[in-house]
């Protein structure tokens, strides 16, 4: 059993210095009709190469995005990660280091969370961050009770607009927390007039940007709205990298940020571990949820970084904390200050640049099929298609072609009848022009 | 270039030991790290909400960005690098073939929205990890979405009340005993539950009279960490089960402690309706310096209907993974929803690798080695430090701070001259019910070796400190990249982020 | 347990810097980091030769190795941590990308003696990088099989005298500058040369003079390293080509400097006969603590017949890997074979990765930037050390100890400071035509920032050494896992193995 | 430009203090004909997603041994290297440092050439070894060449059992240095009588065991023979795991051991990089090739590590060196110290025993067959079949059916038509039963 060092010369010595005959009898207090006297039925230890093969046993049997031209999104994104990247992250001291409660031996992660904190500040365009939430529909979700806090109020006004699983997400807290939602119907045509159903009681209206149907919004309007009302304006981001191209939240006039950060750094990997972003106005941060790095300085006066204002966290406030959070997606979010230290403003805004170019190359190669209509009226690099068929079968056929075609709307709508045409097709840096002649032709034979 | 006065070096270096500037310190405009081709020209389709200003990036290069982080990483303690007993924390040895196989083609590459008949391979591996915590836990159904640990203990509450709301109840109670993590609390109350507080008994474990006395029909249900936090099997588990049952409520299980125990007892046969299991500390998945974490919630016969979604299904033409709660295959009674997607794949891998990897045989192995190394401490350890309590202990020992009576110094104090010694402290300061509580969780993975090379520094720690040299340890960590950090004027004026002006302490280069 | 009067911990250690026992000082018999299923019960086919007795391995489980291995690597100084700027080595950064396309399936994974339809694709990328490195040469051949430079002379100087004796003649002298790399010389005796030196004249290249009256027609060739190992362009080149050939002898050019000229100038326009490429050096493949490397060699139409088996040729079906002399698409000619199998392939995955990567056009950009860092390196420590020759210099910057003249400090001493500083020394001591050389390449992946406060740091160490503080230097380094070490005592009575019974020094725990 | 970190500023700014107009001015020392003044035609720059495709284009046209049953051997050999081996190895303080010349900051490659050598010493039996060759075929012309320093004598016998490409090696040398082989006829049966080819001039005999043609041998005899003609004995290992179950070559008194180290820790690769073992008795040390690392104590008197007896080194001794060696395979010894430490010594017996009941089955399912011959009389992983067909043909057949089946020895001989039909076939415990059961069965079509 390789990763367990005692002998059996080490236990009998352990056992005597104990005083004890056996490993056994340390479990005295366990009631004796509960203590297993055999091991549980499952198979027993295996080494390294029968594990690999069965686990890659079971990868065999996917799909892939490495080996299939892909236009998925839909609050997942597939994007190049440097190598470095990953080399990085898989470092002893990252990978296996607890969170940094002693901050003498954690001024790594410490110093790399301050980074990760002013990064998704700057790009989001608030003025603090946290040290990451589970993923973008948690965060979604703790915004909004954070706007509870805030306002004092009960009420929160959903976009529909809004990807399906943050409002259910949202949802799912809000009938436990006891506040009402508002969740304007789902808007393929980013037609909604969301100022008009805010009311005294509302906390916050939650918007998406870009929308989960592609299309891209100033808010600024909306948010100048809430505010009068006494409301909040909570910005969702499910695509980070759309945020090197499109005006940042905090241009918008937003309060809160809650942002899906896998895009940058973190691998599709079905959908997690993925990385929630958290930004808020400086004034809020004490009802803010989740950890903060902060800086200070050592018994020598040398700048040096230690978790702060925990007194709003459950290991010091317990019931009255801001969140139960504990374990966050450290280092998540370390894959993503470390991709977008590699990028670098003249990187991150080309990557998005280049997203958006990519997008639309492939929106006119689609509209040029002639039997599909490009349903968002602006996009960045993901947009609603309004196919002749059901967007599922669509998707079916492509993937019997080797291609996965994009998200069907129905699988987060399937009870919405007028939804099951939609497609969503996402471009990015990765798709080369082969994967969107290859997704053409298919398309042109299936439709 | 002045000498610094500290390192006596005018870089602020010593040796190997590399100063390092923020990554905002080191940019320069144009610079980057990424090579991109040039993006074709298009008309663009963003409605016009075009980012104007500049985002204030930092540009650094490939070779800078790797630096940086090499450098920041050997700032840190780590399991590779020594013995990490955080009682509570389950800081084991996370085995690289797990991070390798979480990489894989076919898994890491997999969009969570692929089509099911792309996905098969997927599905049976959240279902074989469902299987082997089933039969680790002698439970009836699993939750897989929950993302750590306090998440799964939302879920887990949320179905208590999901499940009384469906028996037509309003309790508005959740027993929760004084030694529990600071989650458990925080999560009753973020699902609407008030906290009532159950103290500890003399001998560490929930006081079976004052929680028989607090039941009553408005009681949801009780919140227990079993191996409790202070390192002990609550032995009268039973009696608490049956007790909260008759009185209507559910036994939700914190089951951080898990390590203690697995292969040897189920959770189910101690009448457990509930119990999140930290993937990342049982199961080995990495801390990653703080997360991501994953916490799979068993579930009784009672609450499984509750389960929220997605969740996977046998169907006919094979697996399928249930995202609503009006499909046909669904119980229609979930909760709702918890997490986007369908969970943290990327830990089930490693955790079932990990599984797989021990066998039912050597998890039963792990866990008492576990125990057996905790209680080699406490038996190496109880003359010289004060144990907490008498007995044999689980997987953690336990220690107050009256060993430091009339010191000077404190339980934090002794933590810091550890750190110089080249070891991670304990857990300090919790469970509370302890006072300055030292709680040593060793982990199986660590040898007698390393252990007797702890055991020997405590002891000569101890006694030093019992010898007066207080300023010492108030001294202590000089040998680090820093040393005790200013956390009351941190918090009093916030620097949350680098600004161009910032205040920068003494500059560190 | 006594407390180290050293570190003044209990342990030894110094916070995150952990002293490390040997794995044979670990090892417990039965344990194992490996597991693998019981062997199948066979009759054994051994014919008797069975091994006896015990091998004496130590026995440790995976984490203690991962501990251990940790732990070391974290007593190394790398590129990854800070400026290295070991002249002739070309420390540059090691783009990960290229560790990771070495190990892709179909490349990693491949066996050298599969058949050639399924290498296709190994044979391609082959022919790609000889491609690539044809063309920056500027020579019409390439052997790929040498594994590192030394043995890419041996390659060359092999390729001269086959030729040599294929023209029926022999000769026996190879003309090898003073200022050569020590491989050199040790690689003409190998192939059965005479070393017969050459001068540095005072602008520290090769004396034309001196050497022209060396040649004769025993002279097989010469070995000239350029730019030289004073990080000087050989500005008469083109004579010395001449006057070489014209002698009968050829031009074998050692590039282990290359990267000074990439893209910049092409050997093959020099006159060059042959020239070894230490792919980890100029094309960043890691040096690994020492190796491994890879060193190709391009060779001029006059030596390309000799070159050695194997090599890929272009057949009618595809690429085929020629391996025997009497294939009918062999030169009937080659030398010989220098290696098992084909050569290093993982190191010609890296390197293409990282031609690709960079490009003709960064290529240029980045040899110009590796002579710009150097050029600066000497502007700004000009002043306050002592160059060894006039002008600018190529890739890499030349001091001699003049600067340390009567201070009792010498060139060792100063870099030993260094090591304190947070900084890798500069070669000493090379090129043996200066004295106390200095020999500091900084490479074009350092950024300004760095070389600057590299720059500050000399300057001011070298003002300490003039002020007269001798001792601080003597004792330096102090600040590093080990202090300076006994070589004396090491090569005096080396102990080179451990043994149960082995001296240990003062035992490090 | 990535990995480039000058700023055009920064260049401006540096060309300023140098005093010169451009970088081009820097180059003034090079006569001006020979300038370029354009990039070399070749491609430009590009990013890790073109490099990838690229370069995983090219490894898609191969068939590699992950993909394929494959019982190749011949040399190198497929083992399962642990996960945690590629990990640290792969640590930036290991992978990016230069050779430890300055101890103070090398102590971790130190005590990890340390920890190999004394590996390597025991595994092969005997009293010490160095810091590793470039490979197992260079490893023994060294020691070829070192024999004859040791014995002052100019000739070498090699025998057939000798791995043709060590033979070829050793022959480049001789032929350049002058000195005299005596090559044995190929061996398949393992019944020559090298002691009858020693001669007064002899400084060494090579042999190999197991032996190219997978026989296994004790060669003691051979060496007392040789010894008492005062010359020496080389014993070569090409596959370093047999010696976890075949008697070492220090019991059978070799003077001089080279082996091939690759089957521990290192990948395939398509032959390269790979690591020599180089191992002697003490007595011989000043006359070893490469390097070593030995035991010091350093200025407190701390143990400690350092390069020593340098002088036999190029770097010190130019033309008077024993070698002319300088890089050699530090991370490839690194990965086989690492793999061996994770092994232990019953991880690696069992290894061996386990290597060796693979290839007896497979052996056993092949004669089964009744089509082939096992010429091998005694082997360990790997055995020599006489097929009733051209060996090159089969492994084409078998390789169109998915399986890498062995290699023919005519790959190696192809000059010699009695060698024609000889396969060797290697089982390892990568080797599944349906790997064995799949060769088997298509032999059993093919011949
Ligand atoms: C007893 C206990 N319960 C709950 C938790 C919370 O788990 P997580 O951090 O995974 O959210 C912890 C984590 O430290 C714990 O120790
Ligand atoms: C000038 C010079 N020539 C030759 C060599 C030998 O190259 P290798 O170490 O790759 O064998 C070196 C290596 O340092 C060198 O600097």
């Amino acid at each position: 059993m390789r990763y367990l060092p005692l002998t059996e010369a080490d236990r009998r010595a352990m056992l005597a210095k104990i005083g004890v005959p056996s490993i056994d009898s340390l479990y005295r207090d366990v009631p004796e009709r509960v203590r297993l006297k055999q091991p549980v039925d499952l198979p027993p230890h295996q080494g390294e190469i029968e594990v690999e093969r069965a686990i890659l046993g079971m990868a065999r049997k996917n799909l892939g995005t490495g080996r299939a031209p892909s236009f998925l999104g839909a609050g997942a994104y597939r994007h190049h990660v440097p190598a470095s990247v990953d080399h990085l992250i898989q470092r002893g001291e990252f990978l296996t280091s607890y969170t940094p409660y002693q901050p003498e031996v954690s001024q790594g992660t410490l110093q790399a969370l301050f980074e990760f904190q002013t990064q998704v500040a700057l790009i989001t365009g608030m003025e603090v961050a946290n040290a990451s939430m589970y993923d973008g529909a948690t965060a979604c979700a703790e915004a909004v009770m954070m706007a509870g806090r805030v306002t004092r109020r009960t009420r929160a006004v959903l976009s529909g607009g809004l990807h399906p699983h943050y409002r259910a997400v949202t949802a799912t807290h809000a009938r436990f927390l006891g506040f009402e939602l508002d969740l304007a119907e789902p808007d393929p045509d980013g037609a909604e007039d969301l100022a008009a159903r805010i009311d005294a009681n509302t906390s916050c209206v939650v918007v998406q940007n870009p929308g989960f149907f592609g299309h891209v919004r100033d808010w600024t309007k909306l948010g100048e709205a809430a505010r009068a009302a006494g409301a909040l304006l909570i910005v969702v981001v499910t695509e980070p990298v759309s945020l090197g191209l499109v005006a940042s939240p905090g241009e918008m006039g937003a309060d809160i940020v809650a942002a899906e950060g896998q895009g940058i750094g973190n691998a599709l990997s079905f959908g997690g571990p993925y990385v929630g972003l958290f930004a808020t106005r400086e004034k809020y941060v004490r009802q803010m949820p989740g950890r903060l790095a902060g800086e200070t300085v050592d018994a020598y006066g040398r700048r040096g970084w230690v978790l702060t204002l925990s007194t709003r966290e459950q290991h010091i406030r317990r019931e009255k904390a801001t969140s139960n959070i504990c374990t966050n997606s450290g280092l998540c979010a370390l894959a993503f200050t470390i991709h977008l230290a590699l990028l670098g403003e003249a990187g991150f805004t080309r990557l998005a640049e280049l997203n958006h170019a990519k997008a639309v190359q492939l929106a006119e190669r689609i509209a040029a099929i002639g039997k599909a209509e490009i349903v968002s009226d602006s996009f960045f690099n993901e947009f609603a298609l309004r196919l002749p068929k059901p967007a599922a079968e669509v998707v079916e056929a492509l993937a019997e072609r080797g291609i996965l075609g994009g998200v069907p709307v129905s699988r987060f709508y399937p009870d919405k009848p007028e939804l099951a045409t939609l497609l969503l097709v996402t471009a990015t840096e990765t798709n080369s022009d082969d994967d969107m002649a290859r997704l053409a032709a298919a398309l042109r034979e299936i439709l | 270039m002045e000498r610094d006065p500290v390192t006596g070096t005018f870089t602020g270096n010593r040796g190997l030991q590399i100063e390092e500037k923020l990554i905002f310190e080191q940019g320069e405009a144009g610079r980057t790290g990424v090579d991109l081709p040039a993006p074709p020209k298009v008309k663009d389709r963003l409605g016009g909400a075009r980012r104007k200003g500049a985002i204030g990036l930092p540009g650094l290069s490939e070779p800078q960005v790797v630096r940086h982080f090499t450098r920041l990483s050997q700032k840190n303690y780590a399991i590779d690098l020594g013995l990490y007993p955080l009682g509570s924390c389950t800081m084991k040895h996370n085995p690289r073939l797990n991070e390798k196989l979480a990489r894989a083609e076919g898994l890491g590459d997999l969009h969570p929205m692929q089509p099911e008949s792309t996905i098969q391979g997927a599905l049976e591996l959240i279902d074989t990890l469902a299987h082997w915590l089933k039969a680790l836990t002698g439970m009836p159904a699993v939750a897989m979405s929950p993302a750590a640990g306090a998440h799964g203990e939302l879920c887990g509450v949320m179905a208590i009340r999901a499940a009384l709301e469906d028996r037509g109840e309003k309790r508005v109670r959740i027993l929760v005993p004084e030694s529990a993590h600071g989650t458990n609390p925080a999560t009753a109350a973020a699902c609407g539950y008030a906290v009532d507080p159950i103290p500890a008994n003399d001998r560490g474990r929930v006081d079976l009279a004052a929680f028989k006395a607090k039941l009553g029909s408005d009681v949801a249900g009780i919140m227990i960490t079993n191996p409790n936090t202070c390192g002990l099997f609550e032995d009268e588990i039973l009696e608490i089960a049956d007790a909260i049952h008759a009185a209507g409520g559910y036994f939700y299980a914190d089951g951080a402690n898990f390590n203690a125990i697995v292969g040897r007892v189920r959770p189910g046969d101690l009448g457990v309706d509930c119990m999140h299991i930290n993937l990342h500390k049982t199961f080995s998945t990495p801390h990653g310096g703080g997360g991501p974490g994953s916490g799979p919630v068993v579930l009784s016969e009672a609450l499984a209907p509750f389960a929220p979604l997605p969740y996977v299904v046998h169907g006919k033409d094979g697996l399928r993974l249930i995202e609503h709660d009006h499909d046909s295959a669904a119980t229609g009674k979930a909760f709702g929803r918890l997490k986007g997607f369908h969970g943290q794949m990327g830990m089930f891998i490693r955790a079932l690798a990990y599984m797989m990897s021990h066998g039912s045989d050597g998890l039963r192995q792990a866990a008492g080695d576990a125990v057996l190394n905790a209680n080699y401490l406490m038996a190496s350890l109880k003359d010289e430090l004060t144990p907490a309590f008498e007995g044999p202990c689980m997987h953690e020992a336990l220690f107050d701070d009256r060993f430091l009576k009339d010191t000077g110094i404190t339980t934090l104090d002794f933590a810091k001259a550890m750190i110089d010694e080249g070891f991670h402290p304990m857990t300090m300061y919790f469970p509370l019910v302890v006072h300055g509580a030292l709680l040593m969780e060793p982990t199986e993975t660590e040898s007698k070796d390393g252990l007797d090379q702890f055991i020997d520094t405590v002891k000569a720690l101890a006694r030093r400190a019992k010898a007066g040299e207080a300023a010492a340890f108030r001294d202590a960590p000089k040998l680090t990249p820093r040393r005790r950090l200013d956390e009351t004027g941190a918090a009093r004026k916030p620097v949350l982020r680098w600004r161009p002006s910032a205040p920068q302490g003494r500059a560190a280069e």
